[in-house]
């Protein structure tokens, strides 16, 4: 790996969570309004995942999905006008936060209901092995989506046709305020790939080194067996489920420590330190030109047109009658 | 009398059912811990407990089929789906179990569950998260389906509803929740089935119910200006649908125009205004008149949002164009 | 041109379009070595061999929602639901799914998938498997609903559908698969979204679709008899629902009945009866008639069925009544 | 276990099959419409697993309900009533064959959609639970029923809400016309279970004795475990799906040789006097009283009233308006 290649995860990995942050600021005032749910504390997944897909590989994800986008290519200052709701916007203003996708990029979006993306997943990975196409589709979902319907009847398919899909679980530990253990019959949620003999495995999200690392197995696996395969990513969420959550469900000091002893940041930079790949100014470096980076693209987003009133009704046939 | 907003009129007909019936529970995600995603059932779990206060996975089928399963055998489950918007994915067990085992049975099941869920947009969620498909529950026969527009008449139906032995799909609006509203502290136990003359008026008759209650009313004061008294019926229940009130006030003023929030085409105005012709033909002065959502899944932004839903300039128009 | 029932019709476009087209293909439950419940496709997977002809497993939700992201990658299912009652396990993705992600993502995705299924009653299978409820799935903008009540209308719109480029809930009706009518063997491409008068008539309009087609036919002829000749009007699809015919042929008989197989609240009716009298109020002679079924889930013994379930008597009953 | 227990399951199982054949001769003749799902070839099942189930326990299955109305206490003349859609029927002619149900007798019906009872059986539980009753929900469906959402959600709920169900799966090879390993992701049903850390056996379905014991092995650990279990019963369906099933996924010689060597009555005939329980004669003599039994049940049955057509609106609401 370059060392381009380092910094590059690092600078995707704080873009995300600069952009968050102006986010939840733009959110307070209210120029963001619905629903907005925060990466922060996840960055390492997404990013890890995503620096090793080839793009033939398809990307999708559920409505927390501004790291996934980011990751994916689709440049700050879209995501942001999405999020303020512009004609410039990764969705031209129409779907917010939840719903961002670039096809271009193989980036499928971006799903509010819950588990209602996976079997969208396994039906990509079909026309994928119909047509020849040697393919992945990466499908992430969060630990409460495993207790849908949708998750087992779209995982039983994909075993059943031996489809080319990584399944890819985000346990940070809740689903909006319910612990794992208080909604899953199992806590350890790849024990859910047994029942379909789907071979799977675990890996610590909070390290972007090993969130690719194990990806890379992953996706070797699934073109290897032309079959699935089942990752569960350990991660956590710094911030509430969206913005306003009361957070009744877990202590302040629970989250203190996440933030403190697992930062994603501070262990990526720690790691580029500590290995000597960069240095610490380097990535301060970084950080303020992503900064910079950030500023645009809201400025950007701000001075944006709203999409026009007149097209209201477009997009909502191919061929309208 | 307390003047209280549509949210505590809810949680308090919870609560007090909740009091007298022990068999009275709940069940649904985030309406413990959480406190209610809408923030309806605060407090409730530390009071009565995690027994009777459950958060459940995400499994809407599951968490109206195993309340369907409790209200067979004995108990009186609350079912929260958080948003109507996810009874999709518990349609199988609302329209065709819970409506439909008493009957195939002939009697020998009763499934006395109350099935509490949110519908509206206006919230910049999004097509996904926006709908107001009421209609559609209001289809299937074996379902009772109410949606009030007050908060004495949420309280008074909500009771109700509990404590009746049919499954009751109770449509609550996102954006009514902070309605302030009369509602008498002693109890008082509204009927389902039963519309409502919510303003007294002589020249048009405005029907409605849930949100756009608000907004009819509101434009009838507009019109009151101008000197136009209009007669606002709430509907409240949506099936089984009392036409009573409505035609009585139709015959009155022989106009009528029929608000609501949801898509237009196949929607609740369609079947009111059918019935007033079937039913009061000789009294129709001119074409009735709907006013709905503009057929679009809601988009975020939030102009082009609020130029889909229906607004009270369009309730106005529309009244201007009846008389 | 040649006499082929609607199981034929249907079985040749589904095997026209595959012929046609590689990327169409068929996936639901028996669809292949049984050869489809209804027989439909029957000698498919023989022919097309099992990964274009897909037997999945008992799986409503994930067959649609699979469907779709095969659709939006480049493929043409034709995912099948064995009967619409199953439709309701898959009712987050045919409605919230299929329906909303080219809008919500503003023209980025397209989903040419059609669904086909089986809408009606009449055949003894109790009340969670004999409904009609073709109306909920039209109220849903961005989702095209067909439902033909002919051999050439269906072999017509099924191939449309196939090539269109927007999902497409195709219904068809449990008992009009041995319904024989003429069809060229020459293509032909019947646009969605085209009512059509399929008897002319000068006395009265009975507007339609799908199984009560027949029925409707059968009672105009019997009225015809007593020298009253009725025009049918075929909805043949329900959104984008085309009200010109209807109409056209209703300002010349100013008298109508509409006719459909499901319950009469919030049904197909009642948005028909209201675009009349909103679009032609003036040429209203008589209070518009809605036949429909009985507001019951449909009960088992024949008897009862049948009495629930609109009859051509009706039919005929309720022309006579606006005449 | 008594001799006369013995006989007893013995006529429940005769009793199932007769009247079965019966009823496909009635549909023939046009006398009983809709679907008609013969039980054929599993009598053992349920009659196994009812013999051991208490008063209190619950019983709920699927479509292919007659053998489950029979053992449950359902007499035969009431079974044959409704399959003729008469007003004597369990249903009163209001569900048909694929909706018996006898509350009193705790057997809560013949579900006909797919995998749609498994989360009331949780429900029913729950109110045992709830009630704090010591009883158990016996919830039975076929192999097919596995793939669907609803399995899922409801053994996820039964396992984090520790409810007393026993999951029992006839995995009858074929979900209509589709083999198991068609469908399903595993072919071992039992292994699905594993996703759920339930526990879980599997059981001969052909012969009533092992189902027996096996059930009442699964049922005490239920009542000592308050939580869930799963029971894999191995059977065949010797008929069609339904009438009228062009049985083209299946081999003739399949079929007789699950007939021939496998034929649960057989099995049982033979472990009777084999151990000495009782005689051939005896047996012959129960088969004919049995036969008896179900000629008069199909006379009552013929002449037992249809239902009033001024009740079509009986039964839609327990308060109606
Ligand atoms: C079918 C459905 N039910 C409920 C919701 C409301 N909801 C949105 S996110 C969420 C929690 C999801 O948790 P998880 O899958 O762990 O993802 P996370 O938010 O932790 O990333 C819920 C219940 C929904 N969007 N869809
Ligand atoms: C949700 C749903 N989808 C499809 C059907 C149609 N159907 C009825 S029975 C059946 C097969 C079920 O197989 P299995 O669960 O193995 O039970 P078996 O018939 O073998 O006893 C199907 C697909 C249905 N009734 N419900
Ligand atoms: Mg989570
Ligand atoms: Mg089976």
């Amino acid at each position: 790996m370059e060392k381009n290649e380092y910094l590059e995860l690092f600078h995707q990995m704080i873009l995300i969570r600069l952009v968050e942050e102006q986010a939840s600021i733009l959110y307070q005032q209210g120029k963001i309004g619905g629903f907005l749910h925060l990466y922060i504390g996840q960055e390492a997944v997404s990013t890890g995942i995503i620096s090793v897909r080839r793009s033939e590989d398809r990307v999708i994800t559920a409505y927390r999905d501004h790291g996934v986008a980011i990751n994916c290519g689709i440049p700050a200052k879209v995501v942001m006008s999405e999020l303020l709701g512009k004609a410039t916007g990764a969705s031209e203003g129409r779907g917010g936060s939840m719903h961002m996708a670039d096809v271009k990029q193989n980036f499928w979006g971006g799903h509010a209901i819950v588990g209602a993306h996976l079997p969208l997943a396994a039906g990509m990975a079909l026309s994928d092995r119909y047509k020849g196409r040697d393919a992945v589709t990466i499908c992430m979902f969060g630990d409460g989506a495993t207790n849908i319907g949708y998750f087992h009847e779209a995982l039983n398919l994909s075993k059943v046709w031996n489809l080319s899909v990584l399944w890819i679980c985000e346990n940070n530990r809740y689903g909006m305020g319910t612990a794992v253990e208080r909604a899953s019959a199992v806590s350890e949620i790849r024990q859910k790939a047994e029942g379909y003999c789907i071979p799977n495995d675990c890996v610590d999200g909070m390290d972007v080194m090993k969130v690719r690392q194990a990806t890379q197995n992953a996706l070797e696996t699934v073109r290897k067996d032309k079959s699935p395969f089942f990752l569960e990513v350990e991660t956590y969420r710094f911030r509430g489920h969206s913005m306003g959550d009361p957070e009744r469900y877990r202590t302040p000091e629970e989250v203190k420590r996440w933030q403190n002893d697992e930062d994603p940041l501070g262990i990526y930079h720690k790691y580029l330190v500590d290995n000597q790949i960069c240095t610490a100014e380097e990535l301060d470096g970084l950080e303020k030109a992503t900064n910079h980076e950030v500023q645009e693209a809201v400025q950007f987003a701000e001075s944006s047109p709203e999409p026009a009133a007149e097209d209201l009704f477009k997009y909502i046939y191919m061929q309208p009658e | 009398m307390a003047r209280i907003t549509m949210r505590e009129a809810i949680s308090q007909a919870l609560w007090e059912e909740m009091e007298r019936d022990p068999d009275v529970f709940i069940m649904g995600e985030e309406v413990g811990v959480w406190g209610g995603s809408y923030a309806v059932t605060k407090g409730f779990y530390d009071h009565f407990g995690g027994e009777r206060v459950r958060d459940t996975p995400i499994s809407e089928a599951t968490i109206v089929g195993a309340a369907i399963g409790a209200a067979l055998t004995g108990l009186r489950p609350v079912a929260e789906i958080m948003t109507i918007n996810f009874a999709f994915s518990a349609f199988e067990h609302i329209v065709n179990q819970a409506a439909k085992l008493h009957y195939m049975f002939a009697g020998q099941m009763m499934v006395p569950l109350v099935i509490r869920t949110v519908s509206g947009g206006g919230r910049q969620l999004a097509a996904t998260h926006s709908q107001t498909p009421d209609v559609i529950f209001a289809h299937f026969p074996g379902l009772k389906v109410v949606a009030p527009g007050t908060p004495a008449d949420a309280k008074g139906l909500l009771k109700s509803a509990i404590r009746s032995d049919d499954p009751v799909l109770f449509i609550e609006s996102a954006t009514l929740y902070q309605l302030r509203g009369e509602v008498d502290e002693t109890e008082n136990l509204i009927p389902i089935g039963k519309s409502k003359i919510q303003r007294q008026g002589k020249d048009v008759t405005i029907i409605t119910y849930s949100k756009m209650l608000e907004t009819s009313l509101k434009a009838a004061d507009q019109l009151a200006q101008g000197g136009i008294e209009a007669e606002v019926v709430d509907l409240r229940t949506l099936r089984p649908l009392d036409m009573g009130p409505v035609l009585e006030s139709f015959k009155k003023t022989n106009r009528a125009v029929i608000v609501e929030e949801g898509w237009r085409s196949y929607g609740v105005g369609a079947e009111v205004a059918s019935r007033i012709y079937e039913e009061a033909f000789d009294y129709v002065d001119a074409p009735i008149q709907r006013v709905a959502q503009k057929e679009v899944p809601l988009p975020y932004n939030r102009t082009l949002e609020q130029l889909a839903l229906p607004q009270m300039e369009d309730i106005i128009k529309s009244v201007r164009e009846v008389l």
